[in-house]
Order: C-alpha cells, then structure tokens, then sequence
C-alpha cells in the first residue's frame, strides 16, 4: 500500500510526467491556452493512460516474454487500436462524454506520455496495481501541469510580453520556472 | 460597469490613492529592521551579500527593462529580498547571478513590473538553490568575532568557493529533521541560529510587516492564514506524532517569517480578492508543513509560495468572476 | 503539369471512380500490403536481435560479475541462488524469471567469500538500485556498489562515484548508522555521509538495511549449509547486531 | 508543391530555415530530456537521423505500393522497425549510453519530426529528393541536440564530451542538467533567435493593450 502511495506521489508531483519526465509535453507547449481545453485534455489523457497501463500489463504478463523483440511494435499497434475500439464504444454509449473527450483522443494516441507510460512500466517491472497506480499518478501529474500552464497562460496573455518572448520562448521559461518550483516536491514521501 | 475608465497603471492598483513608487518605498522602510538583524549576527558578509544581490537586479532592471523603471523601487526589493534569503557565506558572484535571473526571467520577461506570476526574489532564489545547491545549504555558525567574513564571499566568478575556515553549522530545521534535536525557542524568536541572512530574527521580520499591514500595504490576510494554518496543522500533527514539532517552532523556524510576510504577500503574485488570499494563504501553510515533515528538504516555504503562485491564476478566476473591474469590490 | 490544372484532374478523378469497386479492390490491398510490411518488419527485427541478444546478455553478465566481484571484495567467481518459498537454492522448484536472488561469491580455494544482494528504493528524486555485498559469518556489509540512479548531479549523484562515501561500507557493522561527518565516533556500524548530499546518503543506508531485515534470516540460514564451520560465529553476530540496533535506536 | 525545390534547397532547408525542432517546435521531448551530456544527445542525434534516413528512403521506394488508406499504420511499422533496430544496436554496442538514455531511445517512434517528413515529403516525392530532405532535417536536428547538449554540459558540468574545460575550480550550475535547465536553455535559444529575426526584419507589433480596450475580453474568458 505504502509503495502504491509512493508511485502515485512520484508520478504527479516528485518525476511529474511533464515538468521532470518531459512527457506528454505537445498537449503541454500545443494545447495550454486555454483552461477549459486543458482540463479536458488532461481527462482525456488520464482515461488513455489507464487503458495503456492495462493493455501494456497484459502484453507483458502473456506475450512479451515469449517475444521480447516485438515490445515496440506491439505497444504501438495494440494501443493505437484499443483506443480506437474505446473511441467508438464511448461513440456509441455516451455521445456527451465523446463530444468532451473524444476528439482528443486520435491526438492522445501518438503521443510520448502514452508510449512512454507503457516503457515505463515495463522498465521499472511495474505489475498490474502499481501500473494503474503509476498511470493514474501520471495522468493526474500531466493535467496538474497542463491545467497550471493553461491558467498562467490565461493571465499572461494580458500582458505586455516583450516581442522576442511572444511566442514560445515564455511558455518554455514557465515552463521552467514551474519545473523549478516542482522541485520542491523532491524525496517527499520517500522515507 | 457601464462605463470603466482604464487606468493604466501596472498591476498593484487596488489599494487606493497611494502610487506605486510610494509603496515601493515603504516596502524597502520596513526591511530597514531586517536588514540590520542580518548585519547584527552576520557582519560584514550580509553587507556584501545583500547588495551583490540588489546590484544584479538594479543593473538587470536599468539595461533590460523599460526607461525609468528604476524609480519604482521593485528591483531594488527584489534585490533586498533575494539577498535576505541566502546564506551569510555564498560567493558574491552567486548572489549577483540570482538577482540578474530573479528581474530577467523573473519580471522583465512577463513585460515588467505587476504582470509577473512568480515572485521574482523567490524564483531567483530556487535557480540557485538548483544550480548551487551546496553554498546554498552551507551555513556558518553564528559565533566568532563580529568583523570576519562568514564564508568565502570573495570566491572568482564562476569558481567554487574555497572551503570555509569557519565551522559550519546546520539551520533549526535541518538539525530537527536530521538529527532529532530541537532548537531553544528564546534563540529563535531573537535570531541568533543558523540560517539563511534575514529569516532568523522573528521579531524584526513582525516588526517590519506590522508596520505594512497598518499602512495598508499588505493582505494581513495572507501571511495570518499561512500562521494559522502552519500552527493549527502541525500541532494537530504534533499530537498524533509525538516526535513531529510543534507550533511553535514551525512557526519560528526557518524561513516562514520572511516568507509569509514579506514574499508571499507580494500583491502582483498573490490574489487579488479577500476569499483568495485565504485559500492562498492555507494552501502555503499546507504545503509548508507537507515539505518540512515528509519531503525530501528541511524547508518548504520558498517552494510553497512558488507553487502557490501558479495556483494564483486559477484562485482569481475562481474568486473574482470577472478578472477586469472589480477591484473596488474587492478591496472595500 | 501546371498549378492551376492539379485541383480540376483531382476532382475530376475523384468523382469518376465509382467508390464501391475501389473499396472492394483495396480492401484486399490493404491487409496484404501490411501483412507483408509486417512480415518483412518482423524479419529485420528477428535479424537484429539474434545479433544484439548475444551481445547485451554478455555485456549485462559482465557488469553483474564485474558488480559482484567489486562488492565481495575481489571474490572468483559466484552462483546465483534463488529464494523459493521461505530457502535459498541454486535449483528452485518454480520459475526463476519470479524470485527473488542473491548471489553468493567464492573466492580463489573455493571457500564462500559473502552474499551479494541488490535492492532498490525511493531515493531523493527516483528509485535508487545498487548491489551490496554481505558477509553472514560477521555480520558485515563488505562492499556497495549503486546500479542505477537518478539523484541529483554533483550532489546525490555523488553517491555512486564518491571514493570516500562508498569505501565506507568496506567492512561496516549491521544494521547500518549514518552519521554526519563531523559526529563521527568511529564506531563498527558508523558510514560517515556525503556532506550536502545527506538525503541521499541516508538512503542508500535505508535500503540496506530494510533488505537485510527482510532476508537476512534465509541468507544466514543458506550460509550456514555452505560452511557449517561459520554457522555459529553467524549466530553470534545476529546477537552482537541486536545490541547495536538498540543502542542506536535513542539517536 | 507549389515549386519544384532545387537539391540544395532539399537538403538546406531542414538545417535552419525549418529546424525541426527550433522553428517548427517538433521533438522536443528528446531534446530536453536527454541534453543533459553531449554524448547522450549525440547518441540520441545519431539514432534519430538514422532512423529517419531509413524510414523516408523505404517510404519514398514504395511510396506508390501503399495505399493512401493505411499509410500512417504502414510509416509507423516502417517507423518502429528502424527504432527498434537502433535501439537494438545501440544496446550491444555503446551499452552505458543505451542505459543512461533509457526509454527515449524507443521513444522515437512517436517523435513528430520523423512521421511529418513521411507524410509531408517522402511519401510525395523522389528517393533522391527524400534521401536529401532527411539528411538534411535529421542534421537540423543533431545540431539543435549538439547546441542543447553543448550548453548544458558545459555549464552544468563544466566539460564537453567529458573533457574538463574550465578547469578544475569551475563551479558547476547543477540546475542546468537537471529537467529546470532543460526547459530554460531551450527557451533561452528560442528567445535568440526571436531577438536575432527581430533585429533584422519585422518591428515591433503595437502593445496588445492599446487604450481603448473593452471590457469584453475579461467576460469571454468565464
């Protein structure tokens, strides 16, 4: 229990997915205008990161160690396709859930946190429970950084940024200056 | 609301009639006590650290930032601040970078003064704690003759500091989380502990900001909640886990003094309507006594507002409906 | 082919195919061609790993023997032994990909040299990993080497390359006691930290000891079958360390 | 294609004009996770350029054998094969820079530089002229992980490649290898290269907050 705790712990705050990890960071530089957007992103981001998390736990429980060579491909291949299959399920079932999420989800397939979630996992030798746990960690991690940035952002907006930093120069300082108050999280809950 | 007349001023305009400059000033009055505690206990060495810290900001501000920017006096508080947060001991170069980083990236490049998201002295401060972290966390005990140098303060630029003749000592915080043993609360209230060079002395630190808080200058909101939050939390803590400090001091310790009043209080970086300078300022105490008691540091405040600061967006549209026009509301 | 034709040749192509005959036709098309990108994808895959495999077990081997070596203290060579159930053997009943293992490291006469074990926590930022070597006849920690970490450079980090730091658990009494520098008192089961890097130092301690907490019983156990001569200075020892951990536990 | 682009363009362009990652913004994850030594960057350089070699030569040959349907499934198989192959390689054979480098190395398959030239260039155009475009993206991109590395190392550790530079008393900025740093040397080229483009053309747009600005823009945002 207290090991899941700690892998909840690392992956949103100490290694936070974004700001220590450097995961998921297009949606995190792309889509961090605005606070509505990245609140749904990061749903969505958590929603696929859990079904990564169980796909990539049975790969490596009953196919992996016969075939080690394939982990890449069949990570790809089998996530982009389950959360195709989940697209349209939720298509089907919740037309509400798929107006707010779905159109995320194409995006959230090819995208580092995803796959990096899965290598992760499988690096660390992370089994079922600390799996979920880690991708649950890690998603609430990336939308805690999104949602921060969105909201900077907002306010930032209105303000007289010099020309040379208007583009993506500040959002890469606070990004920063985020990472560097992150830091402060370091070793917690560790002893 | 039917007709708003824009008045373009920078960002800390909800007080009143008084200008910006005018506050400034008194902001850097009301270090004037903390400044001389630091000189009392560190000599010399807080003279040199302290103005090495406020030159990089002052000379940041006056190549960098926009024509007569100077007079306002933020640089300078910003320089005062950051200067206040480091060790006795620290290269001057080091102390001069940090202010350099805290206007650069800190203010200038939000466009100046009031649009900012972090405090420019804290964030500062956290890039040389990263960078360096051993001078930052070098303390020099506070005995010896009065005259002599804390640490190597003359260190060339960007080489190591030679290491110190002088013994070394730990902070009140560091000795409790890592040797278990408590520091006298008389030394503490007085300032004569380790630490950094204005946080020890509790008494001028509540002097200055009793002074701001009667001029009105800043939330008395703010650093209140922090205390109470700090205070409440850890004995509630302290009573469950015997071995855990108290109130008392987690209130003394460290650097939440000079944090709570003089850093977090900041009016461009902290929130804007009453409601959220509360939820600001418990969150801060929150944070303060998570990092202190099971993360991996002995001191948590300067993180703790940092990372409040970045909520700080998000509390004002939660607690102002409009961001634009209210200010009056808010403030009466 | 000029710009202003491309658009019109597009529409009109487009529009004159009738849809339901190209659907059919590709269909078919499509699996086959990625049925036979795949196979050939497979292919080059197998090639390659057929002809790294050899190279990364032998490297890892390597680094392992290497490792062990270094911990035990110049030891020959080593076996590795598995815990089933509650015992260590070198030929357990159930899988080995699942048990837990330490290695035992003989020197040149064949006699048992130490246990080497490695273990893994959270440290400052990350898991730390590391091998350390142990001797059940004394009681010892013989030897650490870090396998893995992610602290922070020049200051936790120094805890894998620090000469000073990792020369303290050359010999150190169990279960460990960090201390700072200058609080040293020379005692058996003192390792003197890394100055500024003490969060890290502690760790590494921590996890020594938790992992001998926990598997210090089947190890002295083990030990005892290979030298039965040592079986009673090891309980002797297991004594001595209940008395240290006392003794420590007001600091 | 509006034009037809000479080799020299082909080949230029990907190095500054539309620098995978310091104009067109791709890949950044490698370039800041892994910058932290200049070797680990040029390990992760190397890989990157040969994967995207192999992967735009394949797809420009077979260009008109794969169907328009499934394309993106047949450049990410192609994609991950060369990938894996890498990551294969450099696990045998340069084993500690595979280690320090951890997953990033499979996580190439899912940088955006690799899968835009597929589909904005090799897929639409010759071998020759593929051949061309991915050396010269794949050197935009070393370059760009060479300065990152560069700075980092240098200033974090005092040493390029290893090799001590400053000497034995440099005292190192420890935050510029850590993940902060990472973010702060980018954003600082960035901030460059801005002030590099303005100083020669564009000036300055107007202040966004001219006098007469409504109330509106405060409401939308609710």
């Amino acid at each position: 229990m207290k090991e899941l705790f700690w892998i909840f712990i690392s992956a949103s705050l100490v290694s936070n997915f974004t700001l220590a990890l450097f995961l998921g960071l297009c949606p995190f530089l792309g889509v961090s205008g605005k606070v509505a957007t990245a609140v749904r992103m990061g749903m969505a981001n958590i929603f696929v990161l859990v079904i990564t998390s169980l796909t990539v736990s049975a790969l490596n429980t009953w196919v992996l160690p016969h075939a080690p060579y394939l982990q890449l491909i069949s990570f790809i291949v089998v996530i982009a396709s389950l959360v195709q299959i989940v697209e349209m399920a939720i298509k089907k079932l919740s037309p509400t859930l798929f107006r707010e999420l779905g159109i995320f989800l194409p995006l959230i397939t090819t995208n580092c946190a995803i796959l990096g979630l899965a290598l992760f996992q499988t690096n660390r030798g992370y089994g079922f429970m600390e799996g979920l746990v880690f991708a649950l960690g890690g998603g609430v991690g990336l939308t805690l950084a999104l949602v921060l940035m969105a909201s900077i952002r907002e306010t930032v907006e209105l303000a007289d940024v010099p020309s040379v930093a208007r583009n993506m120069g500040l959002v890469l300082i606070l990004a920063g200056s985020l990472s560097l108050a992150f830091m402060g999280f370091a070793g917690l809950f560790s002893s | 609301m039917e007709n708003p007349r824009f008045e373009l001023t920078a960002s800390p305009h909800i007080k009143g009639p008084d200008s910006t400059p005018r506050i400034m000033w008194s902001v850097v009055g009301s270090l004037a006590p903390v400044i001389f505690a630091a000189i009392w206990y560190f000599g010399p060495s807080a003279v040199f650290v302290i103005a090495a810290a406020t030159l990089g900001c002052v000379l940041t501000e006056r190549v960098f930032g926009p024509g007569g920017s100077l007079k306002d006096g933020s640089a300078v508080i910003t320089g005062l601040l950051l200067g206040l947060t480091l060790p006795a001991g620290i290269p001057l170069w080091m102390a001069f970078l940090g202010g350099i980083f805290a206007i650069g990236l800190g203010k200038l490049i939000f466009g100046g003064l009031g649009q900012n998201v972090f405090n420019p002295a804290l964030l500062g401060r956290a890039f040389l704690q990263a960078a360096f972290p051993e001078a930052l966390t070098t303390w020099p005990n506070v005995s010896g003759p009065w005259w002599a140098l804390r640490g190597d303060n003359f260190a060339l630029p960007f080489m190591s500091a030679n290491p110190v003749a002088t013994v070394t000592g730990a902070t009140p915080l560091g000795l409790m989380k890592f040797e278990g043993t408590h520091t006298e609360l008389a030394k503490l209230i007085i300032g004569s502990t380790g630490g950094s060079l204005g946080e020890t002395a509790a008494v001028m630190i509540l002097l200055g900001g009793a002074y701001l808080a009667l001029k009105k200058y800043l939330d008395w909101r703010i650093p209140i909640s922090i205390f109470l939050t700090v205070a409440v939390l850890s004995q509630i803590i302290h009573v469950f886990m015997p071995e855990e400090p108290g109130a008392l001091f987690m209130l003394f310790s460290g650097g939440l003094m000079l944090g709570a009043v003089f850093m977090a209080t900041d009016m461009v970086t902290s929130p804007t309507a009453p409601k959220g300078a509360w939820i600001y300022g418990g969150g801060i105490g929150v944070l303060v006594v998570v990092i202190r008691l099971w993360g991996g540091l002995p001191e948590g405040v300067m993180y703790a507002i940092l990372l409040m600061n970045s909520l700080v967006p998000f509390i004002n549209r939660a607690t102002q409906p409009r961001l634009f026009g209210t200010g009056k509301e808010a403030a009466a | 082919m000029s710009e202003q034709k491309l658009p019109v040749i597009e529409t009109e192509s487009g529009g004159a195919q009738p849809p339901p005959v190209q659907v059919e036709a590709s269909s078919v098309r499509l699996i086959s061609t990625l049925a036979v990108a795949g196979a050939l994808a497979g292919m080059a895959i197998v090639m390659v790993f057929q002809w790294a495999k050899p190279r990364i077990d032998k490297h890892n081997a390597e680094v392992l023997a290497a490792a062990v070596t270094d911990v035990l203290g110049g030891a020959q060579r080593y076996e590795t032994v598995f815990l089933d159930g509650d015992h260590f053997t070198t030929e357990p009943q159930s899988d080995t990909a699942g048990l837990d293992r330490v290695y035992v490291g003989y020197d040149a006469n064949g006699q048992p040299r130490g246990v080497a074990m490695e273990a893994g926590e959270p440290g400052f930022q990350d898991v730390i990993d590391l091998l350390f070597g142990f001797d059940p006849a004394t009681g010892d920690v013989i030897g650490m080497k870090v396998l893995n970490s992610n602290e922070t450079p020049g200051l936790g980090a120094k805890i894998t390359y620090d000469s000073t730091f990792i020369g303290e658990f050359n010999g150190v009494g169990t279960p460990l006691q960090g201390v700072k520098k200058d609080r040293a008192k020379g005692g058996h089961d003192e390792v003197v930290m890394i100055t500024g890097a003490t969060i890290s130092s502690r760790a590494v301690i921590k996890i020594i000891n938790d992992r001998l907490d926990a598997i210090e019983q089947p190890v002295d156990s083990y030990w005892s079958t290979l030298a039965p001569a040592a079986a009673t200075s090891a309980a002797a020892k297991s004594g001595g360390s209940v008395t240290n951990a006392a003794s420590g536990g007001g600091l | 294609m509006s034009r037809r682009t000479t080799p020299q363009e082909d080949f230029i362009r990907g190095i500054w004009k539309e620098n995978p990652v310091l104009v067109q913004l791709l890949g950044l994850c490698p370039t800041l996770a892994v910058t932290g030594t200049v070797d680990n960057a040029l390990t992760m350089g190397i890989a990157t350029f040969f994967v995207l070699l192999g992967s735009s030569v394949l797809v420009a040959t077979f260009k008109s054998v794969i169907p328009k349907e499934v394309r993106i499934s047949a450049y990410i198989l192609v994609i991950a094969t060369f990938v894996t192959i890498a990551d294969n390689v450099l696990h045998a054979v340069v084993p500690e820079i595979h280690k320090s480098l951890g997953p990033f190395v499979p996580l190439i398959v899912v940088n955006c530089i690799i899968l835009g030239r597929q589909e904005a260039f090799a897929s639409k155009n010759t071998v020759g002229r593929a051949t061309l475009d991915a050396i010269g993206t794949g050197f935009g991109f070393i370059i760009t992980m060479m300065i990152m590395g560069s700075m980092r190392e240098l200033l974090g550790n005092g040493t390029w490649l290893g090799y001590p530079l400053f000497g034995a008393h440099f005292e190192p900025w420890v935050i510029m290898v850590l993940p902060p740093g990472g973010f702060f040397t980018l954003g600082f080229i960035l901030l460059g290269i801005a002030w590099w483009k303005g100083r020669t053309a564009v000036p300055v747009r107007p202040r966004r907050w001219p006098h007469g600005v409504t109330t509106e823009v405060g409401g939308s945002t609710s």
